[in-house]
């Protein structure tokens, strides 16, 4: 297969184990088995990653999490891509966690933080601004002083996982120029939407004078929400390049094994040259991501700023592109619901839009070089 | 409002020979301007047949099904070129999609071209009025590209040939009443020959339909099986022996017919996507020039295809062999469906995302657009070495 | 070979004939001895199309020309783009003639015309306002009065054959709105560039207060120039179309011929697959040309406004593809001067410049849609 | 101005392994500063290599030739990340591109792994200073791709092996002081056995060398005529016999090195592009939205091609195979090369036409890039067959 980025030995160790883990509490008859009901997770798989201390791995230590950095949740991450696991994970323990500890008062979070390492918590995290690096000129979200707190206004269409969260982390616009982290009630003001990709429990989501409290010390301004942004597209970039990992396999794997003519199909040379470049897509992708990890754990922000949306755009258009020469390789069963390969690309095109994907990324990118000198 | 500049906007530029002036055009558009009532098709497949089905019967009763069949079987015997039109037409009109083309397009005329007297009373009104749907059985799980693999086989019993096989992509196989069927009948025969086409009605005990899951939710596809189905003995396409010619003559209507009606959807389907795009949405403006600049280049696909439709019309018009006109036309037709699929979707955003909407729906229902008339991989194949002359 | 869009006996006769001739005139080896000279054309070669009366085809009969309309005259230029003929057919027959048909009063340029038709005349179109349908704001060759005549200043690169033209057609702006046709001396404004196509013989134009003959009985509007380019645009997609034909087939004879590993390379089916993609985007490009050209000849302006640039645009892109495409499936011996392959890239090249190319053309496309009722 | 955002700007994102504020970097840059001019290469071939030669001088005078050499071979005896970055360095610098790689790259490391001592001490020093000019003798007219096909053949006479046949492709052979000849050396031997990896010097008699003529007016690659050319018996690397193996050495040393150079010329030409789009030339805006597009494609797919080298630097760092990182590195350069080339000149308008000029020489050039040191094909094979499994 693939060239892995991960060579350090620890690295490799933490590959494995979450590698078997994933594999056998993730098989795709209980995947398809949990996605037969309400759209969303496995519970019980998230009770045991929690107690595996998974969901804290990015957590500070002083909040009870292993606080082993970006490099080693993207090793996690790519495994629930390449099971199109049903699974919190990237909601609570990247997102919402991300959120919490960039932008948070440790004093007001610390509950919060300190519940997703050790008990299987839900959360969601809101982008009151748009999604990804949205340049939207008006917030979806706005935050009003109401007494001694807050309330939320504002509509959030298709929010991941928002729809089984038990409490959501919204950024919401104080002012033009002022931003904030507040955490609700995930009750009564996030709706279930039925999407292509029943992995994950989509909710749209509603804020009418919700009630809300604030979580940060000091407001911030939109360049330390790309920053967020930045950490967040690392991990799914992490999921999609896993899922377009996972893809490739199924695909391989079929072309070895199916004949027409007299000849194993992947014997013929054209769809051996088509896999050739998804590999090289899928590789360089890969690089992406984990130099993008590598890069966020190193703490060089600049760099991060260039590397995350390129990581995201190019994890994005490899795994929708895998997925889709996936379907048409696997030839008529492909686009049948019997094989796997269909639902890849159903995650895909979910994936796609979490952080409104490739466009808006190289959006991101662009505006980064700009600002450069030339 | 310059009629005619209306269709050059959604269709194209005026091709010389099928010019929007035409009389034929004004009298089938009168015609749908009082009938089609553009009425988006339900998802649900079972709905969604119904409403073509209602449709079919409304078109049958106006006389506009089977138009390209002799007047003798009940058409109106149109050339090519008013075909053409004719389905330019109902795509304007966002008319429902035909039903039972396998009989309208394939069985048919193959009836009229190989079929006795006996079938030809039988079968053609039949299928003209919708009265009686057909689907085809050729495709078997382990002969998907190679045809003359197949093992469906069918020995004579007195009066009676009696079917077992298994025959899968079957198109709407569940709302069929018959299926052409091919099947091997000289036992020991390899390949192409000892191969025969019959026609056997799926209302019997020893026959399974059943339809195939897709990604989509629809199973617009099925898998048949017959476990000792039964055929008259006359019920045979051409002489017993000589499936594999008929296959061809019918393969041949296959590939001439299909494209007609194609371009002419997408660039109504390519005019709603311009349309979301122009409203203002919540789609961020770097997706937003994104969806244009790929909207442009599929206006400039559809033209292709339009113009490999006409020149397959003048072709055949002609009298002349589509050659691999047919293979292009299939090959661009499906590439082009699915890359209209997914921008439909994506000028809806996050919103293409959620199931019970059409955008949804279309993109993950085109990803079968470039295999189940023939893989792209197969037309490439036919195209290179048939057309360009290069080695197997 | 793909299908041909010539199909009444007429045709395919006129196309036989013209094959036969320049298929003897314009052999490789003469188009190489031609070029090894001065960039430009075959003077003997012209003189027998002129007496053949080719150089007539668009003229008007009362100018002494076959007016023969602008699909007979595609199936010459497609001829001769499969040969890559060195020829002034282009600039004087097509662009020149048309030009002068077009925009000027039948009196002042009837001599002009009947000498096309008649003598190996040699002309070329200099278009002022910039190279195809372009929308730059200001002109480039600007007209003023000088006693009872005119005088032209301003500055074009790159004019087709202007290197070897005796006189020169140019359009020229009068004012903000009017645009006038005149004719100036070649000799000493139009100064020879060799470039990458050694089969035109391209000229900088520099005009200074040069004197210059109106030929225009009324002066005309941008409209009319984009007018007169759609026509052209049909003649330039004509030859790079045949100009792809010959590329694809000299690749196929290739493929048929090299062996390696012990079978014809041709046989390989990942090169099989893409000469397919080739034939597809040839077929379409061609089918395109000619009914732009049908269009040029029903008439309809408003159709032709739309087919003119989509058959420039794509048979710019295929001519581009192919060639570039055929150069790689020669392998080694592709990028040699040994083969035709690389001449027909650097005539690709060329014609692409000639009106500006596919981008040019898209935009052209798009303003004529968006003129439409939407 | 913040001089690593600058490095930012024209390479890319820093990479956690190769910082800008590494030291090596600072201490190469130093060096640079004072003895690279930036002058662009002359386009006339004979010009360059010499413009280049002289340049090698230069450098081997600071000692900064073969920097992966050991030192006790004369080199600096660099890591793999050093050399990534010091071929960033000398991009940065628009240092003239390196001479004499046959040599540096590959037939030394090849030396000193399976070099006599006496070949060693004979060679390495000329190759490291540049007295010395070094080629490759592989291709052959009949064995493109096939490399085991070939034909040329060594018979030993006396003290001589004395070689017979033709080779072609070899790069810039009209140079080049010796060439180290793939040659079969048992008679009746088939495919990769029975070869021998020969030095042979090219001034003498029996050797002729003829540039090739390419569509961009240069002449790069020679087909070398050896009609009984003589080699010193003990000019062999390995044993006699061995050659494939030593071949084998010989090409894992191609694929790793290459990659090193080349993503940080591409940027600084981007770059290059920028600066024109930048500018107020007479593209008109449609082709600059265009070119701008496609600058920022071409700017991912170089990080891309970057980052492809680093993980081939990190691997050869860790003493690990390369894999098919070697094959993804060639496929994806060479791809990209051409359409950098594409875009040089093409932000030039119709200027980009005129010869004499170095954006319409190199257009022309690197439609090269994606043939001669492997196929793009032959890497997608390799790919396939050795990376993915896929049968044969």
């Amino acid at each position: 297969m693939i060239t892995d980025p991960l060579t350090s030995d620890d690295h490799l160790e933490i590959g494995a184990i979450v590698g078997d883990f994933t594999q056998r509490v993730f098989s795709s008859d209980r995947v398809r088995e949990a996605a037969a009901g309400a759209p969303g997770f496995d519970e019980l798989a998230w009770k045991q990653m929690v107690e595996l201390g998974w969901s804290g791995l990015g957590v500070p230590a002083v909040a009870g999490g292993a606080e082993l950095g970006v490099f080693v949740q993207c090793i996690v991450h790519r495994e629930l891509g390449a099971r199109l696991a049903p699974s919190p994970y990237l909601a609570t323990a990247a997102f919402a966690a991300t959120a919490l500890d960039e932008l948070a008062d440790p004093e007001l979070s610390g509950g919060l933080l300190a519940a997703i390492a050790g008990e299987p918590t839900l959360l969601a995290l809101v982008l009151g601004h748009g999604r990804g690096w949205s340049s939207a000129p008006s917030p979806l979200v706005t935050a009003t002083r109401s007494g001694a707190g807050w309330v939320l206004d504002g509509a959030v269409p298709l929010v991941p996982d928002a729809a089984r969260a038990q409490r959501l982390i919204v950024v919401a616009a104080i002012d033009e120029r002022n931003w904030g982290l507040f955490r609700v009630d995930a009750k009564g003001v996030s709706h279930p939407v039925r999407t292509v990709d029943s992995t994950r429990a989509f909710g749209d989501l509603l804020l009418r004078e919700t009630p809300a409290v604030a979580l940060h010390r000091e407001t911030f301004d939109r360049a330390r929400i790309d920053g967020l942004v930045d950490r967040l597209a690392v991990f799914l970039a992490a999921e999609m390049v896993g899922a377009a990992i996972a893809c490739l396999n199924q695909t391989l794997d079929y072309l070895r094994t199916r004949r027409q003519f007299g000849r194993p199909i992947g014997s013929f040379q054209a769809l051996k040259h088509r896999c050739a470049d998804l590999a090289v897509g899928l590789t360089t992708a890969q690089e992406l991501v984990f130099a993008a990890a590598e890069t966020a754990d190193t703490g060089d922000a600049a760099a991060l700023a260039l590397f995350a949306p390129l990581a995201l755009a190019r994890a994005g258009e490899v795994l929708k592109r895998t997925s889709e020469e996936g379907i048409q390789l696997h030839g008529g069963v492909g686009f049948t619901d019997e094989f796997d390969i269909g639902r890849y690309y159903k995650r895909a095109l979910a994936d796609l839009e979490i952080l409104s994907g490739p466009a808006t990324a190289y959006a991101r990118m662009d505006a980064v070089r700009r600002g450069w000198p030339a | 409002m310059n009629a005619t500049l209306l269709d050059h906007h959604v269709l194209g530029p005026a091709l010389p020979r099928a010019p929007y002036d035409h009389p034929f055009r004004a009298e089938f558009r009168a015609w749908l301007r009082e009938h089609a009532t553009g009425e988006p098709e339900p998802l649900d497949q079972d709905a969604r047949f119904e409403f073509r089905r209602r449709w079919h019967h409304t078109m049958a009763g106006g006389g506009w099904t089977g138009l390209h069949w002799p007047v003798e079987y009940g058409g109106r015997g149109a050339d090519p070129v008013l075909q053409f039109m004719y389905y330019e037409e109902l795509a304007l009109a966002r008319a429902p999609e035909p039903v039972n083309t396998p009989g309208l397009i394939l069985l048919g005329p193959t009836l009229m071209a190989h079929g006795s007297d006996l079938l030809k009373r039988a079968f053609l009104p039949g299928i003209l009025s919708g009265g009686q749907m057909w689907c085809q059985g050729f495709s078997e799980p382990d002969s998907g590209s190679d045809l003359a693999s197949l093992r469906t086989r069918a020995e004579l019993d007195g009066d009676d040939w009696v079917v077992t096989g298994q025959k899968t992509w079957t198109t709407f196989g569940q709302y069929a009443d018959f299926c052409f069927v091919l099947a091997r009948t000289e036992p020991g025969s390899a390949r192409h020959h000892g191969l025969s086409m019959l026609i056997c009605s799926l209302d019997q005990p020893n026959v399974t339909v059943h339809p195939i899951q897709q990604i989509s939710g629809d199973a617009e596809f099925c898998e048949i099986f017959f476990e000792g189905a039964r055929v008259p003995r006359d019920w045979v396409l051409g002489e017993a022996g000589q499936g594999w010619q008929v296959a061809m003559t019918l393969f041949q209507f296959e590939r001439g017919d299909q494209g007609y009606t194609d371009h002419a959807r997408l660039l109504v389907r390519l005019l709603d996507c311009e349309r979301v795009l122009g409203e203002a949405g919540d789609l961020p403006p770097e997706r937003v020039r994104a969806a244009r600049e790929e909207l442009r280049r599929l206006w400039v696909r559809c033209q292709e295809l339009r113009l490999l439709n006409y020149r397959g019309t003048l072709l055949a018009a002609a009298g002349r062999s589509l050659g691999a006109v047919g293979s292009m036309t299939n090959l661009v037709w499906g590439e082009l469906e699915k890359d209209l699929g997914s921008l439909q979707a994506e000028v809806a955003g996050a919103r293409g995302l959620v199931l019970g909407r059409a955008d949804t729906h279309h993109r993950l229902a085109s990803r079968a657009a470039s295999i189940y008339s023939g893989t792209s991989e197969i037309q490439r194949n036919i195209i290179s070495e048939r057309l360009l002359g290069l080695p197997r």
